[in-house]
């Protein structure tokens, strides 16, 4: 079987998924590392094992099409085209951040790239979502956005009401839940009865789908179905992609709560290797190929890092700046 | 016109010079509409008129994501009390967006809510929470007194590159006063007005205060005693010049607010009062607010809580009794 | 058929539910008319038309079983046995209110009979009903706790907070949907696309019931399996009744919202004489029997409004007390 | 031991005591809990050390429920910044139960929460939201800043039958100090405690401003300027007799806290010493309290919002250079 006659994306959109979810890689590598020689002083939710998710929103949306994330959104922001150097500035603290380095590693945002809002509020993303799709209706555009949440953000009542409204008002909108099996350190399990998270659109009115959100073909093939439905005026969808996070909650995390088999089949499910193997078998790639990708992503991150590093920490002055439009309303 | 109708106006000429403003909120559209919005959803329609269901903390997250997205949202929360409810909203996205992305993205929302009271429904549907929002920097708290100010104010704040929480007060919805119908008409934040000029002592107040204060003075007038009365229209911004400014003359000042008087808004006008003017006071800033309790709901005993003219003139009279002492400091 | 032979509630049950619903609807009848002439000055959110799901809480609840309920609850009071002169004395600000008139309409609790609050948030009782699920079970009681709430307090986050915790621990309590169609002045699917708020229960894993809430029979059917399977440790129920109120939001709403056909359908189902002639029907009471009870209703509503206006109006020195368990917490 | 430790210690011992404690909260059990509740549903089973989902409003309403019931519960909400979440049941359902029904239920709940900042984290995890709390009727809100008050207000919190805030300061829980082990130690809730005497000015403060009030008073000390160092412990209640009782002797007075300044507790401390102290006091009291601006991630940027020994200091020397010139009041 040939991959051309094979269903699923188009030989580029593989390639362009292995190539961002290499990257995603590569840059949560190069950060990890350097937090934990003491090289790179940052706050940091690591999103490693969540690639494919993130690759497949970033290859099924339109540069036009928003995306609303996380705290734990590396991955989401370099699937939507956030530059490198902004995202990592911002990190750091850099002037070049993509706020200039005053709103640090949860609050990133990057409209030209239709990313939105990074929040640091579990839960509290998918009412904002709410305000954009209701913007991108009222402005007549066939723009989609995708709030992009943890299965522990669906216990709240954020998640809720904005579920709710978006059902109601049939609104352009995907709610993606990375089911990564934990919320800081409880297992799912522990904080819903429901076996998969996407049982829940059914309170709603809307579908509601749960895919293997390690393999990035499965969860292209349900988002464009998705994405689809809702450019198409036919209301959002709840979209339960399951997956891991390698590294803990937050970077440092002794994980002493995951039991070792769970690790270890995680460790066995990790989308990257799994994903280039099935593109060899595929014969989509060659290894060569894939190796240059893998190699590019280091190097993009990389120089990404020194341009970051050279760069000015934020500015003192930032203080007097952008509280409110104009500085003169801040009290003395 | 009254100030219900006066917002009305507001908001009817926003939706009308700029498609960018809806309104979005419980029970705001018609034919179950009767407060500010009453009209509006069948003139402009229920798209941007739009009644949602009882999600307080969503309704104020979708008018932040449109408001990024340029739009002028106007969002409604029926009673302040259930305004906890989408206080995480308000203070970590819309308050703080612009600062935290470097002004890449903003929230310019306006909050409408209104204050309770007066009507025999209670402690969970009374409070007047201001002081919570002018400690968070990032947004703008504004309360008008008068139907005029009412209108140029929210007309300002719908407009306002800041989120604005706008405060009605349900015991002033009926009063009447002449109002401008230009629909450029507007007034901006940050100006405090001299309701009326008095030379004896300041009362600083704002929203339902002021009627009060007015009562007051008038009372005072009879007594021979000049007071003037500052509007404070904006909490944030702050007017501090104009408080200074009248305070340095009068040398006396007294605040009123229906909110609760400890930690209360007033506290902050007293600690400005007694930094910029410590010399030149001849008495303590007195305070007239709410009592610490929870309202009771039986009017009799509500009535208890709140500021009134009586208490104002008492406080008054507390300023011009006082006796300084100063010569026994640094005893 | 004789009503012996009928599958339901024994007689003296059926006969209870007449008069509980008697009860309530004289209740609601009187104050109405006291507040419509000016006798009597409160604020009310009539509960008029709903009684049949007040009643078969009531007859079906034991008295050591809890009820949280809202703002709209004198039907549900009545039916969980607060004594009426507390109930109107704390409507009308009287020392023999529950609260000793200063609490008012919205916020009366008597735990004595089992009712531990009523709320004015909307979705706001569904937590704490969890709460004093939580305490039943942390006592070793076998005590049931039902939270009554409206159709529109569905789409609160607190609701589902709420839902979810129940149905995760399996807490003993039962979740009653007072569906009548409207909350405030907006029909409830203009606020859900869900077409029963029943489909709700899917979305935390507990079972879902819908059914006529204008028939206190289906009601108390539904409401004793769910009750039976809350105090045998199997968890919570989301019961969805559907009712109408008949004097709209609060008293003096001009209902223009309510179109007309909605209105005559809904007086046509009114539970008071639908289930007086189901009761005749069935042979379980006669008619003189049942008139009898509802004079009686009526009496014992006069008695308890005359006790009520020959009390005193609640105490100023009321602001000194009850802020703090000691009053020289205060601020001065 | 640690102010962690402490924490630890008056949680063990309260679950050990009585049966009517439990914790309720997000990752406070283990393996996951690494904060004051590390080990304690080993010791006391998952039952009494409740791991829960992600819903702040449910956590404190079913805190509630049970409290009405005679248990008492301590809820966590992990960071204040989400406290907004939980407010709605804080002020409209714990605060106010107590009043609303007469006293015929109660809510004594405590709800321990931590204030972030200093660690790079950013505005939304940041803030310090006593004020909120202290204008709440009903509420009491209780701040330590040693391991021993930490420790014995906590002891107090849990039991006493009112709604308790209790901050604890992700700064301070590292520090260390002696702890009674005793478990019938408390601290009464209401008692200021003076931390350092002197006698030139009184620093008032609490939690993480304690601190920086002592070094400032070590280095004050070594200018031969006499700092004493006021713990409120407790904003509500609040000790006032004891404020006054230090600001009438030394005369000057400096109030430090991390929350923002404007419209902080700092206002109505000062509201107070200028009404009570008024012809005492021989210069304006000073408040060094955050800055109004969301909190930045960056820790140079940070570092100049919060509070610290230098502002203290340089506001004190604006206390003691103040030369009066009050004949020129009454203008
Ligand atoms: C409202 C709120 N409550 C608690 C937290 C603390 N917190 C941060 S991340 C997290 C877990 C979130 O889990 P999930 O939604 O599954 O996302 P994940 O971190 O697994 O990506 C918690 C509880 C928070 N940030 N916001
Ligand atoms: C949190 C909150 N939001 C809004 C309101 C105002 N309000 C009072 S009743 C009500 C409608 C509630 O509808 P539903 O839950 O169906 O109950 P019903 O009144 O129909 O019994 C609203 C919006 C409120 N009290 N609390
Ligand atoms: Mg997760
Ligand atoms: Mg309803």
């Amino acid at each position: 079987m040939t991959t051309e006659q094979a269903a699923g994306p188009a030989l580029d959109v593989r390639r362009r998924l292995y190539e961002l979810m290499t990257l995603m890689k590569a840059a949560d590598d190069r950060l990890s590392k350097g937090i934990a020689s003491g090289e790179l002083q940052c706050v940091y939710w690591p999103s490693r094992g969540q690639e494919a998710i993130a690759a497949a929103v970033g290859a099924v949306l339109r540069l036009d099409d928003q995306l609303v994330t996380t705290y734990r959104g590396l991955h989401d922001l370099i699937g939507k085209g956030v530059p490198l150097v902004e995202i990592y500035g911002e990190m750091l603290g850099r002037q070049v951040g993509s706020g200039r380095g005053k709103g640090g590693t949860m609050h990133i945002a990057h409209p030209d790239s239709g990313l939105m809002m990074s929040t640091g509020i579990v839960g509290a993303g998918p009412p904002v979502a709410v305000g954009l799709a209701m913007a991108a209706r009222r402005k007549g555009l066939d723009r989609v956005t995708v709030a992009s949440f943890g299965d522990g953000a669906t216990n709240t009542g954020s998640f809720h009401e904005a579920a709710n409204m978006a059902a109601l008002w049939d609104l352009p909108l995907v709610l993606v839940c990375q089911n990564n099996q934990y919320a800081e350190m409880t297992p799912t399990g522990h904080t819903m009865k429901i076996a998969q998270v996407a049982d829940r659109a059914a309170g709603y009115g809307m579908p509601g789908v749960r895919v293997d959100g390690n393999d990035p073909l499965a969860v292209v093939a349900a988002l464009e179905e998705a994405v689809e439905r809702a450019r198409a005026g036919a209301g959002p969808t709840l979209l339960e992609c399951v997956t891991f996070r390698f590294r803990g909650h937050y970077f440092g995390d002794p994980m002493k709560y995951i039991p070792t088999e769970q690790m270890d089949a995680a460790i066995a499910a990790d989308p990257l290797p799994r994903f280039r193997s099935r593109l060899l078998d595929d014969g989509v790639c060659g290894a060569r190929e894939l190796d240059e990708i893998e190699t590019a992503a280091v190097s993009a991150v990389d120089e990404a890092l020194a341009a970051v590093l050279a760069a000015p920490a934020a500015a003192l002055d930032e203080l007097d700046r952008d509280v409110y439009a104009d500085p003169r309303n801040c009290p003395a | 016109m009254t100030m219900r109708e006066a917002l009305n106006l507001a908001l009817d000429q926003a939706l009308e010079r700029d498609e960018r403003v809806f309104l979005i909120g419980e029970d705001i559209a018609d034919p179950g509409a009767s407060g500010p919005t009453a009209g509006l959803s069948s003139r402009y329609g229920t798209e941007r008129v739009l009644d949602t269901p009882i999600s307080e903390a969503a309704i104020v997250g979708a008018a932040i994501g449109a408001a990024m997205e340029g739009f002028r949202p106007v969002a409604e929360i029926m009673i302040m009390d259930f305004i906890g409810i989408a206080a995480d909203q308000i203070i970590n996205h819309a308050a703080k967006m612009r600062f935290m992305t470097g002004g890449r993205t903003t929230a310019p929302i306006t909050v409408r809510t209104q204050i309770y009271g007066g009507l025999g429904t209670g402690a969970t549907h009374s409070q007047s929470l201001e002081a919570w929002f002018m400690h968070i920097p990032g947004l703008k708290v504004i309360v008008p007194s008068t139907p005029r100010d009412g209108k140029g104010l929210l007309t300002s704040a719908i407009f306002d590159d800041d989120p604005c929480i706008f405060l009605e007060t349900i015991r002033l919805q009926g009063q009447r006063g002449m109002v401008p119908v230009d629909p450029g008409f507007s007034i901006p934040l940050g100006q405090a007005d001299v309701k009326r000029a008095g030379t004896d002592v300041t009362l600083i107040s704002y929203g339902r205060g002021v009627v009060e204060s007015l009562g007051a003075a008038d009372a005072l007038a009879r007594q021979e005693i000049s007071a003037e009365v500052l509007d404070l229209r904006t909490l944030v911004p702050l007017d501090t010049a104009a408080i200074i400014e009248s305070v340095h003359r009068t040398t006396r000042a007294v605040v009123v607010h229906d909110a609760v008087q400890f930690a209360g808004p007033g506290a902050e006008i007293v600690a400005i009062l007694q930094r910029e003017l410590f010399d030149r006071l001849s008495a303590p800033v007195e305070r007239v607010g709410a009592r610490f309790v929870p309202n009771p709901a039986p009017p009799a005993l509500e009535s208890q809580v709140y500021p009134n003219s009586e208490k104002i003139i008492a406080a008054v009279h507390r300023t011009l009794r006082w006796k300084t002492t100063r010569e026994g400091a640094r005893g």
